[in-house]
């Protein structure tokens, strides 16, 4: 693959490129949700996690296909990283039938009981539980999975969250708490809303705590590693915090009036995505190899809007129906 | 048939399911060792161990949250929430999560998750402890939402709801617990969704549900003195309730009270008469009336808590306007 | 007679209500500089600064609860809830603690709080961000439930509601934020509890609320196409709502439906029906008709949502039931 | 009043003799209210508080009259303490209409607004956000007042502790976080419900943490001062955490068969009202004194009760008049 590669770089290259592969197809899958809600072939509210890809991919590569997540609002790239399938995914954003959900739930709602993702959530801190939940299952079960709890700075907001702790801790539960701290909140600077230590709170209830950069996909990927192998270990639950940053709106659509243009112009060089491609290149990759990959996923995402496009819109009559399981 | 306890007989049914079903378990605040405040799990913590009968923090959200994840997972969870007014603090994993995962996700999910809790006053227990807030629940699509009158509904709706592939708000007046009834030797689950007929009457329908059954039977003896027959319709599942059986007692007697301990404005009892003012409205002869408690907090003083709750006399009175 | 936009009505009446009592001020999350979701607080940050318009975190138990701390305490907290779907994690506060304190502290604490949250779909928002939740509140003694159609009903509702003393839980449909419509110059507090009569007519009675109002008003025209005369009455005010008008106007029409965007079983429409299925009953011609949200969350393809949200054709089916 | 005063001793024996007489007027009304409820005269459910009488005593010594407190279900010392007058308070919970809050509210719901004493509560943890409330309402008057939110140690698990004292911290709220931690919410121990520190709870919002034995008035009482000094004079929340013993049940008339019976037997040589009185004649003051105050607090108590029992009952209509203001 590389061209000349130096010893030992082989692996890190492998590993970087499958990172950069699965980032790539968040980041295009989103840029392309970007523009159909630009062209309102998407309604509602998304909220894109461009910017923060980083996360779900460094730490998805160490969960098997029966540990679960729950996601957030902002959580196509926790969810696509667990490996909702894109064809089913782009079909629910744009409410049709062959959508993952039946076009019934949309973007704050995507669910693949198939891959272990119990759900995105439209409640800032109501997937916490759940997991929570999930990982009593696994406990339950013994089968050596655990569960992951996606969240983001705004949620530590939420009492929720502080019992779930205290309950994951105090029950042992196997359940990663990841925190893409974005430093935002909607239009609100998190340390305007929550002043309290991520670090120092797991401390309080004897959790494991872990800070990495959540804009170099290695770092999270070799932090989280090391949280997953500890949980499947100890069945101790850990934290993992991941300084991100938003690089669209709050929602799609969102002017962001409320940040320093300065600020915004600033994040260009933070890319996680471009890092990671220049790295790649440094690390003797082809840039041809990369646009074939871009190229690949450019594909896989046109396929899935064609088949959405084509595809029916769900029928009333069998949504009312379906309220309830028999 | 034996005589159990109405308490007896949830903790029979929740036995009895742990048995059959290894992916059954509780949670709930002092439902361990302590058997739970009004003793309706006890023995079953010695019987299947802590980590089938988890003693849950006092953490109600995380409470209902967590046993939803675990229903997500195939399990098979039954929690208590000690008193329903403090379900006020799990509306969200009830209302938002629960209620519509199977729907909201396309039907991929079944959320087998039962939520018991008590309700209803009696005890003095005050504004707080005692309030009946099912007309809630059973306003919110997803949900399933039962309350027994008997030892023998008791066991056999609880059975259905922990079989149930949707999430169940069980609700037990907490008044019953102690009261005494007939059960099978050998009980079976009691379909979701089917009232009882208490009893036949001819003059008046009844319908009603939980503690309240018993004050209508009580009302029977003093309506026949009346001259007056009453009909009684036991609900006992509120979400679905069983508009078929309504109906039919309605086209017999013509004439429609509506009987609870929930307060009457915006309660069960509302739902019942707008729809039987609708579908059954050629039936009536007379005014749908309601009898439920007053727009008001329960209040705590004996003196006022007895003036406060539903009775046979205002059930009665009721009855007897009907028939003006 | 000027032209206002419903949103800036409510933020009008906020900003007059903030100039003329010193003790009124604003919580609620990102409704400080950025003007809120919704933009309803947009200007306020700046006039009365930070202290009296106060971002809050994400913790909606405790805005309600510290907002309740404030007016026990002589404040007039005006808390913001983002979406009325989010009132589930502040139902403690709500309803066990501000409904409650008047009454059960013996009549000694005026609670001068108010709850706004905005309800309803249209949006595609899906399940969690669309909910109508109003009858849960009106179903709890010592709540006041508002919910108004118009921008002068909106002010006049709005300054009322931050007079009273008692909490109130006032229900903005978010479809209605940017509608223009007349104010008064000088507008005046409307009272609590008092419907508006939209129309008069004389075929059918049609009582509805909020956005509703529009659908209903659309369904005029169409209805005299047919040779119906429809009366439309906007209650505004939920609980308590205006009894008396809702009669007059059914002694006028002997036919009444009902019409909201809540789901219809056990929602604001079945106490209207029951109570005029009692006490108007000798009014009746035909069968009450409500027409609500069906039985099912609200789904986010616009296919669905479409179909879901009741409209003037499903009130025209109802209207035409009433007059078989 | 002392028989042979050590030098320096007159203040420490006036300050402990004030701070016995609001404990023992505390005891004995519970001990009161325990034998009413054993005749039937008190209905539902009450929650005594005896073993814990030096916390509220200890922190109440330091509040003005406008200072606000909110107190738990277990909140009969907290209430009294704060200056909830003895008639008014016994015939609350004996159901009459001269109760403080007209027999409508019962032991879970005392309030008395003349007094800043905001309310007890049936739920735990519900008095938390209100007492912060009342704390935002102070910093708004500027007064200098401050707020006193007494909460259980079961209470630590609830969500809602957890956002307010966030809140508490953000907005630099003068509340003091009183924790009467009896190691026991209801049937369980509350090491089995939840294992975080609350020292270090505070630690990670920077609230400022004090702990004091329970059982002595005075090291409350000295702790308490330096707090309630401190958040007058910062305007910074803080969190008082007293080791307490819960001498009676749950609820009055619980069994108790929960509990080890040498540690309930243990606990009689912990009782604080003892301690203090013992250290009282040891500091010189005469029993006979000692006895006078107690009949003295009697003769108050009885005086309350027999009044009550004369009092009418509420009349319902005019409850069913006053569920709003008007
Ligand atoms: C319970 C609840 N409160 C408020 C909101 C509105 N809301 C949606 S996203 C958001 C900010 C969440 O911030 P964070 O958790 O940091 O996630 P981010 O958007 O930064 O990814 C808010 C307040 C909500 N959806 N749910
Ligand atoms: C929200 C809520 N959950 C549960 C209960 C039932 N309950 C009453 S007191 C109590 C234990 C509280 O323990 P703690 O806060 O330590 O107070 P203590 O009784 O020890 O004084 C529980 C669980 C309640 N009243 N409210
Ligand atoms: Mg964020
Ligand atoms: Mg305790």
């Amino acid at each position: 693959m590389a061209k000349n590669p130096a010893p030992g770089a082989a692996q890190d290259s492998a590993l970087l490129l499958n990172c950069y592969r699965e980032m790539l197809r968040i980041r295009k899958s989103e840029q392309r949700l970007s523009k159909l809600f630009a062209d309102s072939e998407i309604p509602g509210f998304i909220h894109l996690s461009i910017g923060q890809e980083s996360v779900p991919v460094g730490i998805s590569a160490h969960l098997k296909r029966d540990d679960t997540v729950a996601v957030t609002h902002r959580g196509h790239g926790q969810a696509l990283a667990k490996g909702v399938p894109l064809a089913g995914f782009f079909a629910e954003m744009m409410g049709r039938d062959t959508g993952i959900c039946r076009g019934r739930g949309g973007s704050m709602h995507i669910a693949d009981a198939g891959v272990g993702m119990l759900g995105a959530n439209g409640i800032v801190g109501g997937g916490i539980a759940i997991a929570v939940g999930s990982a009593l299952a696994h406990q339950l079960a013994g089968a050596g999975n655990l569960a992951v709890c996606y969240f983001g700075d705004g949620a530590l907001a939420e009492g929720v969250f502080h019992e779930c702790i205290n309950l994951a801790a105090l029950w042992s539960l196997p359940v990663l708490f990841a925190c893409e701290n974005n430093g935002w909140g909607e239009f609100s600077r998190t340390d305007t809303q929550f002043c309290g230590s991520l670090e120092k709170l797991g401390a309080a209830f004897g959790i494991g705590y872990r800070c990495a950069d959540g804009l170099d996909v290695l770092a999270v990927h070799a932090t989280a590693a090391d949280l997953v192998a500890g949980i499947r270990a100890t069945s101790r639950p850990m934290i993992l915090e991941c300084k991100v940053e938003r690089f669209h709106g709050h929602y799609e659509g969102d002017p962001q009036k409320y940040r320093d243009p300065e600020e915004l112009k600033a994040l260009e060089a933070k890319d996680p995505l471009a890092k990671a491609h220049a790295k790649l290149l440094a690390l003797g990759l082809e840039a041809t190899l990369l646009e074939a990959l871009a190229a690949e996923i450019d594909d896989e995402i046109e396929a899935a809007v064609a088949a959405a496009r084509a595809a029916e819109v769900p029928q009333f009559a069998a949504a009312k129906a379906d309220v309830y399981a028999s | 048939m034996e005589t159990i306890r109405f308490g007896q007989a949830i903790g029979k049914a929740l036995g009895d399911a742990m048995r059959a079903d290894p992916r059954v378990f509780l949670l709930g605040e002092d439902i361990g060792a302590a058997g739970g405040p009004f003793g309706v799990t006890r023995g079953l913590h010695k019987e299947f161990g802590a980590a089938r009968v988890r003693d849950f923090p006092i953490s109600e959200a995380a409470l209902v949250g967590t046993a939803l994840g675990a229903a997500l997972c195939g399990w098979k969870p039954v929690a208590e929430i000690m008193f329903m007014d403090f379900c006020t603090l799990a509306m969200d994993n009830l209302v938002n999560q629960a209620a519509k995962a199977h729907f909201m996700f396309g039907g991929q999910s079944a959320v087998p998750l039962v939520v018991r809790t008590p309700h209803g006053g009696g005890l003095n227990a005050g504004a707080q402890h005692s309030q009946c807030l099912e007309a809630w629940f059973a306003h919110v699509p997803g949900l399933t939402v039962l309350c027994p009158a008997t030892p023998a509904d008791a066991y056999g709706l609880l059975r259905s709801a922990i079989a149930s592939p949707n999430p169940v708000v069980f609700v037990e007046n907490k008044s019953l617990y102690a009261r005494k009834g007939g059960i099978e030797a050998d009980p079976q689950p009691i379909p979701i969704g089917e009232a009882r007929l208490v009893r036949e009457g001819t003059d008046v329908t009844v319908v009603t549900y939980g503690a309240s059954v018993y004050a209508a039977e009580a009302a029977v003896r003093k309506a026949a003195e009346e001259g007056i027959d009453l009909e009684i319709v036991d609900l006992r599942s509120l979400q679905p309730w069983d508009e078929k059986t309504v109906l039919a007692s309605l086209a017999k007697t013509h004439r429609l009270v509506i009987f609870h301990e929930a307060v009457e404005a915006f309660g069960i009892g509302a739902e019942i008469a707008a729809r039987m003012a609708d579908v059954g409205f050629d039936e009536l002869d007379a005014p749908i009336v309601r009898v439920g408690a007053p727009f008001m907090p329960v209040p705590y003083s004996p003196a006022l808590e007895r003036e406060y709750l539903p009775n046979e006399d205002k059930l009665m009175a009721a009855v007897r306007r009907v028939l003006l």
